[in-house]
């Protein structure tokens, strides 16, 4: 069992349900292949996120739910591969709810 | 009123010479500014202060879509109404104060709610358009419309401490509010400044941005060569900062803006597009 | 006016519910918002925006200094005075929109420049210092005067397309201005916003965000555990972007806030210590 | 001869004096020791500077003016060894006037 050291971040108001923390330090653990950007996902929603009813707030259909865009190096993850992107240690993941308040 | 060129008179020279020295935008800008036709969605948390820079720089003409009346509530953000006129329309409290401030810039007022219904007839008189809104559902209808008659946008938003920017249909090849979401937010998850709060510099400063990437697009600063998309996030604590992240651009299959688009004017005016059940509605019984 | 609590009427819990939802801020730190006392220098490009969300959010007792009148050439820029008021003294122009936006504001002008003379007497009414000004000379001034009183200073700054951010003498421990800059510019290094040019929005963020750095202030999101010295860069150009620096904390040797500073308040009320000779003149021949 | 790879900005104006170019990149030559910041402020006002009547606007004995704040990756240069701090390839080195207009 290896683990990779990741930088990830919740803004827009996501980090209410990440026990109010903005900047996390995650080790994420994987045997075999590398893991990948949908590994997080499941890791962060079910060993971060502090309650799991708010699940539905973070996680849709298996992936990030709409209206939660997804950064990798501050880049949109739609030019990364999205869900298939296969992380790299010291990457930079960042969630933020998309705002609407005006 | 002395005129000191095709352009401008000595009060004009006046009014805008500490701007025109600024080498980004320059007389060239200014002139561009003078004829330009600026539409700001919203004479809200964002609208006030995009409007007040707007029209302190001499855009030619301002129209302001509300029809929204001023309320207590609203005054700790909403800087360019005031207590007085609590109750009058908001689009109309804002002209007021406009034009004090530059009896330079003509303004149009809209007193009605942006639907599908108006959207087109209002947007055809403008280049630009802020949208200073507060819901997805008028976030939709304007990036669709906007795409539609191909103009772009000057997205805001803001919550509590943060707030986010975007440029949308950048000349009309970039990518648009439905490439970033395709799909709605669910409902619940949607908060409004009125049900979630903000501090009134937090969403102002976001406004002020506004103004100024206004300013770029019509002073030409960007072009198609140098415009990424973007979208810059800006956080008020702990510390105040932005972050800009690098943008997808068009997707291959929006329905709005790439070449397999299905959405159509007729298809918007005509209602077949209903953007509130596309949004869908709040369930408070879920909460 | 029915009085809901010890603190708030039911008017002010209506025109601050918004902001005090924001847990940052908290109705704790709205209770010191209405209690503080905050003196802004300058109603300028930085100082209308800052007055603004200033009086907008509630503060108790907002105090400004400004000696000049208004000017068509300022408007671009400093948006709360008007057309109308031109040839006005600003701090009275200032006064009578902000009073408008919220009259449970208490606000007192000093038609005054800041002088060796009248600083002192002037910052022993506030707690907290909007450094809005034009010139290192009075920059400096406000620096020492305010170390020596025991106050903070949101030290804000602009020029063409850019911007700076500070917050001095935190807390009687943080670096103040002279910290900083312990040598003056050369006087021909030095340009203003008049001579210089510079956007409306540009200056104008800068002007929103030491408004919010005041609210940190006088809330306290800012503790001697949390503090750090630093340097904020706004940039508008290309993207709009904002840097963050760490800076030095004081300088042991520093004249104005070490253990050996030398300078004491009636070195600057006799004018022993002169700022325009210390940060030189302008030699024009030079250039 | 050697040379060490460095990233350094001009901002708050003073990439007017510096061919209107805000962020250079910069191959520093040296040998023998390792170059420090005195040898790169050396090397930009003699090398990168456009016009060499404006030397006065960037250096004062010996060094840079009062009124330009230095960085070393984002810290103030007095805590860095100021003139003398050793530079590391990389380094991110930015020098900005002090603005004074409000
Ligand atoms: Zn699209
Ligand atoms: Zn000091």
């Amino acid at each position: 069992m290896s683990s990779i050291k990741l930088k990830v971040e919740f803004l827009g108001g996501l980090d209410a349900i990440f026990n109010h923390v903005r900047e996390h330090k995650i080790s994420l653990p994987y045997s075999g292949e590398p893991p990948k950007m949908s590994d997080l996902i499941r890791h962060l929603a079910d060993n971060v996120m502090t309650d799991k009813k708010d699940h539905h707030i973070f996680i849709e259909d298996g992936s990030v739910r709409p209206g939660i865009l997804v950064l990798i190096n501050d880049t949109d993850w739609e030019l990364e591969g999205e869900d298939e992107y296969e992380l790299e240690a010291g990457d930079v993941l960042t969630f933020t709810s998309t705002l609407h308040g005006g | 009123e002395t005129q000191v060129d095709a352009f401008f008179t000595l009060e004009e020279y006046l009014r805008y010479g500490r701007q025109m020295t600024v080498r980004e935008l320059g007389i060239s800008g200014q002139r561009k500014l003078k004829t330009a036709r600026v539409l700001v969605i919203g004479a809200g948390g964002l609208g006030c202060p995009a409007l007040l820079y707007l029209a302190g720089a001499g855009v030619g003409k301002l129209g302001i879509v509300d029809n929204d009346v001023v309320d207590t509530s609203n005054l700790h953000r909403q800087v360019l109404h005031s207590t007085e006129r609590v109750g009058q329309l908001k689009c109309e409290s804002a002209k007021t104060y406009l034009q004090k401030l530059n009896p330079f810039v003509e303004i149009e007022t809209y007193p009605v709610r942006l639907l599908n219904s108006n959207s087109f007839a209002i947007f055809r008189n403008y280049e630009v358009i802020l949208d200073c809104t507060d819901t997805p559902i008028t976030r939709y209808l304007i990036s669709d419309t906007a795409t539609l008659c191909g103009l772009p946008v000057v997205s805001g938003s803001g919550l509590r401490t943060e707030g986010q920017l975007s440029i949308l249909n950048f000349n009309n090849t970039g990518p648009c509010y439905r490439c970033f979401y395709p799909r709605p937010p669910p409902p619940n998850a949607v908060t409004s400044c009125s049900d979630g709060g903000v501090l009134g510099p937090a969403i102002g400063l976001v406004g002020v941005m506004m103004a100024l990437e206004t300013l770029k697009l019509v002073s030409g600063a960007y072009t198609q060569d140098n415009f990424k998309p973007f979208l810059t996030v800006y956080a008020g604590y702990p510390t105040q900062s932005l972050r800009t992240f690098n943008m997808r651009g068009r997707k291959a299959d929006c329905k709005a803006c790439s070449l397999q688009a299905s959405i159509t004017e007729k298809m918007i005016t005509s209602g077949e597009i209903n953007y509130t059940e596309f949004c869908g509605r709040v369930n408070y019984n879920v909460l």
